[in-house]
C-alpha cells in the first residue's frame, strides 16, 4: 500500500518535470528548468524511499553512492564527447528498466501472482530496456569509434533482424499464456540482448546520432512500459516526456536531413562514404590565413558557417577570438547555424556559447538564407556537406533536397577543411571549387587561431603607427 | 491488479503524450543539446522503481538487480542535471 | 472509495490542465467565437453523470434530477456543436 | 463496475476532445475539429448506456428527444445573439452539475456511502455548478436586456457577497464533518443559487462577455468536480480542457480592454457610461452616403475598421457589397479586427465570414497598425472605443492604456453610427471631431447599403459611357 505522502510526492514530481521541459524552451528561463528538474527528480526519490514495503536501506545507499561517484565525471567530458555519454545513459536506462522487470518477473513468478496484465507490462519493459541498452552501447562504442563506424552489412540482414524480434515477441506471447514459463523469459532477455546489437551494426557512425534519439525514445517507452509494470503513473508521465523528446528530435534530424527513418535504421548509409571518396576532385583555389584574415578586415559583413570540423577540431574558442577582433572594427559578424551541423543537434549553439558567443547572434537556416547574398564573407569552418549545393542542384545526389545553408550564395567563400575529402554524406562538395570560393587547407583550430592572430597583428600595427 | 486500474494509468499515458509533444514542440532549437541530456535525466525516474526492489529485499537476486538498477539510474540522475546545468551555463546574451 | 483512487484523478487533472492551456493558446482569434461554442459542446460531457443518475432509478427524485440534467447536457452538445459547425461553414479562403 | 468497453469508449472520447481543439487552431482543420467532437461525444454517450447499473432508458430517451428538440433552434440563433446563446448554454451546464451532484447526494445518503471525499467533490461540484446557473442566467438576461443592463449596486455589496460565499463554504465544511446533515446541504443549494445573482447584479451588461468566459470556466471546473464525484476521468479531461478555454479567453478580453478581473467583477463599470455620456459634444464634420462613395472610389488603399455597430446593425452584407465594388475597381480593401471589438472574442471574424469576406483579408490590430498611415481611407464601421485615440494619450480616461487601432492615422477617416452617443466605455471619442475625419451619420445597414448603391450606379455609368 502506497502511502499519500508518497502520492504526493509524484503527483509534484509529474508536474516539476513538465515544467522543467516548459522553462527549457527559452535560454533565460532554461536553467530554472534544471532546477524544477532537480527537485521533482527528489520528491520522487524521497517519495520512494517513504514505501512501506522497503526494509532495508543498505543496498539503495550503497548503490547511490556508487552512481554519483560514476555520475559525475561522466558529466565532465568535453562536449564533442556529448553524444556519446547520451548513447551511454541510454544504456544505463536501459539496463535498470530490463533488471527491475526480469526482477519484478522473478518475485511475481515466486509469489505467483503473475497476471496476464503484469506479464505483458514486463515483456513489453524488458524488451525495450535490453534492446535499447546493448543498442546503445553499439552506438557509443561506434561514436568513439572503438567500434568499427562503417557499417556492416550481409545479405538477408534485415530478414536475420526480423526473424529475432518475431521469435522473442512470440516467445513473449507464449509467458502471456504460461507466465510460469521461466525459460521463456530466459529466451526473451538474450534475445532482446542480441538484437540491440545486430540492430546497430548495418548502421554508420554517422548515422548515430539519429539512432541515439530513437534509443532515447525506447528508453522512455521502457520507463513508461515499468509504470504500467509498477501501476505507477510518475514513470508514465516522465517516460512519455522523454518518449516524446527523442521521437521529435530523431524526426528533425532526419527532415533535416531528408531522410526517411528506415533509410536511417536499414539504409547502411555509410557506405556511400566508401564509394563517392572515390570521385576525383575538381580544381580548386586556395589562400594562406593571412589571405583570409586580409579579405576579414576588408568586409562589411562576415557570415560563419560552423560544422562537424569545428566541434572536431574544438576550433570555437578560435571562431570567438576572430568573432572579437572583427567586432573591434565594427565588422557585422553572424553565425548561419543548420539543424544538423555536427553531430548532434544544437551541437554547433552549445559550442558556440561555449566560446561565450552571445546567442543573439547565431541564426537559424531559414533566416540567413535570404540574406546570404548580402554577405561580403562567408567563413565555412568545418562544414560541408550542410552547405553543399548539389543538395540543391544534382537531382542524383543522396542529400539532394536536404535544406542546405546557401554559402555559395554569398560574395565570397573562405572554407577551411583539412583536405578534400568529404563529409558525413561521403560526397563531393561543389562549392570548394566554385569561382567565389578560397580554400584555406588545414585544421581549423591552427588555421583559426592563424587568421585571428594576422588580424590582431594588423590591428596593433595600424595602432602603433 | 484487475484490468480495470489499467485505464487510469492509459488516460495518463494518452495526456502525458500530448502534453509532452506540445511541450518538446516549443523548445528552441538553441537548446536542444542540453534538452537532449536533461530528458535522460527525468528518464532515470526509473530509479524508482529500482529502489523498490533493492528496498524490498525479496531474493538475493531481486535485491542485487535492483542494486544495480539504482546504480545505472543515479548515475544518469546525477550526470544528466550535472551536464544540462553546465552547458546551460554557458548560454550568455549579448552584453551579459 | 479510498483517498488513493484519488491520485490517478489528480494527475489526469494536472495533465489535463497542460493540454488545455497550450491547446486553447493555439487557438487563432479568427476562431474565438466557434471555440466558445465547441467547448460548450464538449462541456456538455455532463451528459455522462446525468445518463447514470437517470438511468438507475435509484428513487423518483434522483430520477428526475438525473433526466432534467440529461435534458440541459443534450440541449447543449445539440446546439453546441450545430452552431459551431453553422459558423465554421462560413469562413472561407480567399477564391474558394 | 464500469466495463471495458465502457472505459475504451471514455478514453478514446478524451483523446478525441483534444485532437477536436487541436484542430480547430486554423480555419482549415476546423471541421474536422467539430467532427472529431461529434465522434467523441456519441462514443462517450454509447459508453455510459452500456452501464450496468442502468435499469431504465424511458426517461434517458425522454430527456434526450427534448434536449435536442430545444437544442436545434438554439443552434439558429441570429450571430449578434451567440453571447446570450452561450450564456444559455452556460446555464445548463452548471445546472446539470448542480443536479448530479445534488442527486448523488441524496443517493449515497441513503446509501450511506458518503466518504468526507465524496462530500467534498459533491460541495465543490454543486457550489459550482448552482452558481454558474444563475450567474449565467443573469449574464444572458442582461445580454438579452431583458434584466436591466446598468449595474445595481449598493453600499458594502462586497461584504454581503463575500458574506453569503463565505457561509456557504463553512457549511460546506459543517457537511463534510458530518454528511448525514442534510439541511446544511439545503442551505449551501440556495446559497450558490442566490449567490450567482448577486456576483452579477453589480457588473454592466458590456462586461458580460468577460464575465460569460468566467463562467465557462466555472462550468468547466464543476465538470471537473463531477468526474471525482463519479471518478470519472473522462469528465475530469473535459472539463479541464473547457475550463482552460474559458480562463483564457476572458484574460484575453481583460489584457485587450487593459482591465483587470476584479474590476471586472466589482468595478461596475458600466456605470461611468451614465457619468461621461454627459459630456457636452464637440463640433463635427459630416458627409453623406454619395459623398463618402466618391472618397472611396478615389482612394487606393482601403481599411475598414468594423465594431460592435456593425453587429447590431447585421451590416455586414453591405460591408460586403462595398468590398466588392471597390475590389472591382482594384483598390486594396482590408479589415482591421480588434480583438475586442463587438461584444465577443472573434466576433466581427464571425460576422465577416458569414458575409463571405475571405479571411486572409481580416487583419489583426498589432499587423495592420503599422500600415494605418498609407491608408487613404479608413471606414469606421459602428467602433468606438476600439479607435479611441484617447486610449493612447488622455491619462485620464477610463480605456486609457487599452491597446486600440490607429484609425486616426489614416489619411482620412469616414465614421459611420447613429448618433454622437458613446459606445461601451461611455466616453467621448475624439476621433470623431478630427479634421481628417468626416461622420456618415445613420444606422450602419442602411448608409453602407447607400454607399454601396452609390458606388455601383457610378461604375455602371462609367461602364454605359
Ligand atoms: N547534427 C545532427 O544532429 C546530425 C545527426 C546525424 C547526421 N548528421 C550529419 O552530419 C553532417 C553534418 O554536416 P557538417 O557539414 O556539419 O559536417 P560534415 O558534412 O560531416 O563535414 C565535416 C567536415 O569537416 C572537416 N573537418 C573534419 N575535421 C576537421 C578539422 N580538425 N579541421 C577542419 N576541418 C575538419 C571534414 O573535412 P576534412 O576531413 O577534409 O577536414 C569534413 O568535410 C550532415 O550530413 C548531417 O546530415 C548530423
Ligand atoms: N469583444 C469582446 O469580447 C468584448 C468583451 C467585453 C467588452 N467589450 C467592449 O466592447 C467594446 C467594443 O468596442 P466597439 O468599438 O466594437 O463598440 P463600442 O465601443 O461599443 O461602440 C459601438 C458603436 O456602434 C454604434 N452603433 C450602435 N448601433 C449602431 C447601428 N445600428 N448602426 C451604426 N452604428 C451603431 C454606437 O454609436 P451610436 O449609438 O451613436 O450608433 C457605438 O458608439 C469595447 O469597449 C470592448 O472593451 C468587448
Amino acid at each position: 500500500m502506497v502511502t499519500v505522502v508518497t502520492q504526493v510526492c509524484y503527483l509534484a514530481a509529474a508536474t516539476l518535470f513538465i515544467f522543467s521541459l516548459r522553462w527549457l524552451s527559452r535560454p533565460n528561463t532554461a536553467r530554472r528548468g534544471v532546477f524544477a528538474g532537480v527537485v521533482g527528480m527528489a520528491l520522487a526519490i524521497v517519495g520512494t524511499l517513504l514505501h512501506p514495503e522497503i526494509v532495508g536501506f543498505q543496498w539503495i545507499a550503497l548503490a547511490v553512492i556508487a552512481g554519483t561517484v560514476v555520475g559525475i565525471p561522466l558529466s565532465r567530458v568535453p562536449l564533442t564527447a556529448v553524444p556519446q555519454r547520451t548513447a551511454i545513459s541510454h544504456a544505463f536506462g536501459g539496463l535498470a528498466a530490463g533488471l527491475v522487470g526480469s526482477a519484478k518477473y522473478s518475485i511475481w513468478l515466486g509469489e505467483g501472482e503473475l497476471t496476464a496484465f503484469r506479464t505483458i507490462a514486463i515483456v513489453v519493459e524488458v524488451l525495450l530496456g535490453f534492446i535499447t541498452f546493448t543498442g546503445s552501447l553499439m552506438a557509443a562504442g561506434k561514436l568513439q569509434e572503438v567500434i568499427p563506424t562503417r557499417p556492416i552489412t550481409y545479405r538477408g540482414q534485415n530478414a536475420v533482424n526480423f526473424a529475432l524480434l518475431g521469435t522473442a515477441v512470440l516467445c513473449g506471447v507464449g509467458l502471456v499464456v504460461n507466465p510460469a514459463n521461466w525459460p521463456l523469459f530466459g529466451v526473451i532477455v538474450s534475445l532482446s540482448l542480441v538484437f540491440g546489437v545486430l540492430l546497430i551494426i548495418p548502421i554508420g557512425g554517422a548515422d548515430m546520432p539519429t539512432v541515439i534519439s530513437l534509443l532515447n525514445s525506447y528508453a522512455g517507452l521502457s520507463a513508461v512500459a515499468m509504470g504500467f509494470v509498477l501501476e505507477n503513473e510518475l514513470l508514465i508521465v516522465a517516460g512519455a516526456l522523454d518518449g516524446a523528446s527523442g521521437f521529435i528530435l530523431s524526426v528533425i534530424m532526419c527532415r533535416a536531413m531528408n531522410r526517411s527513418f528506415s533509410n536511417v535504421l536499414f539504409g547502411a548509409f555509410g557506405q556511400v562514404q566508401a564509394q563517392a571518396a572515390g570521385g576525383e576532385a575538381k580544381p580548386v583555389k586556395s589562400a594562406t590565413p593571412q589571405d583570409a584574415a586580409d579579405y576579414l578586415g576588408a568586409a562589411q559583413r562576415v557570415v560563419f558557417v560552423p560544422g562537424y570540423g569545428m566541434a572536431v577540431a574544438q576550433a570555437q574558442h578560435r571562431v570567438r577570438e576572430i568573432y572579437d577582433e572583427l567586432h573591434k572594427r565594427g565588422i557585422e559578424v553572424k553565425f548561419a547555424i543548420h539543424p544538423v551541423a555536427g553531430r548532434m543537434p544544437g551541437h554547433m549553439n552549445v559550442l558556440l556559447a561555449e566560446a561565450e558567443i552571445p546567442y543573439e547572434a547565431l541564426v537559424e537556416m531559414d533566416e540567413i538564407n535570404p540574406e546570404m547574398p548580402q554577405m561580403d564573407v562567408c567563413v565555412v569552418v568545418g562544414a560541408n556537406d550542410v552547405v553543399n549545393p548539389a543538395a540543391r542542384t544534382d537531382k542524383s545526389s543522396p542529400i539532394y533536397g536536404m535544406p542546405i545553408i546557401d554559402a555559395d550564395k554569398a560574395r565570397m567563400v573562405l572554407a577551411n577543411k583539412r583536405s578534400m575529402n568529404p563529409g558525413f554524406a561521403g560526397i563531393d562538395n561543389a562549392l570548394y571549387s566554385a569561382d567565389n570560393t578560397l580554400m584555406v587547407f588545414g585544421d581549423a583550430k591552427s588555421v583559426l587561431g592563424d587568421i585571428a592572430a594576422a588580424l590582431r597583428a594588423e590591428r596593433e600595427g595600424k595602432a602603433a603607427a | 491488479m484487475t484490468e480495470l486500474n489499467l485505464f487510469p494509468m492509459l488516460f495518463a499515458l494518452m495526456l502525458a503524450g500530448f502534453v509532452g509533444f506540445q511541450v518538446i514542440q516549443n523548445v528552441s532549437r538553441l537548446l536542444h543539446t542540453p534538452l537532449m541530456s536533461l530528458t535522460n535525466a527525468i528518464s532515470a525516474i526509473a530509479v524508482v522503481g529500482s529502489i523498490i526492489i533493492a528496498g524490498e529485499q525479496k531474493t538475493e537476486v531481486s535485491t542485487a538487480l535492483g542494486a544495480i538498477a539504482v546504480f545505472a539510474s543515479v548515475t544518469n540522475i546525477v550526470s544528466g542535471f550535472l551536464i544540462t546545468d553546465r552547458m546551460l551555463k554557458m548560454f550568455k546574451e549579448r552584453g551579459k
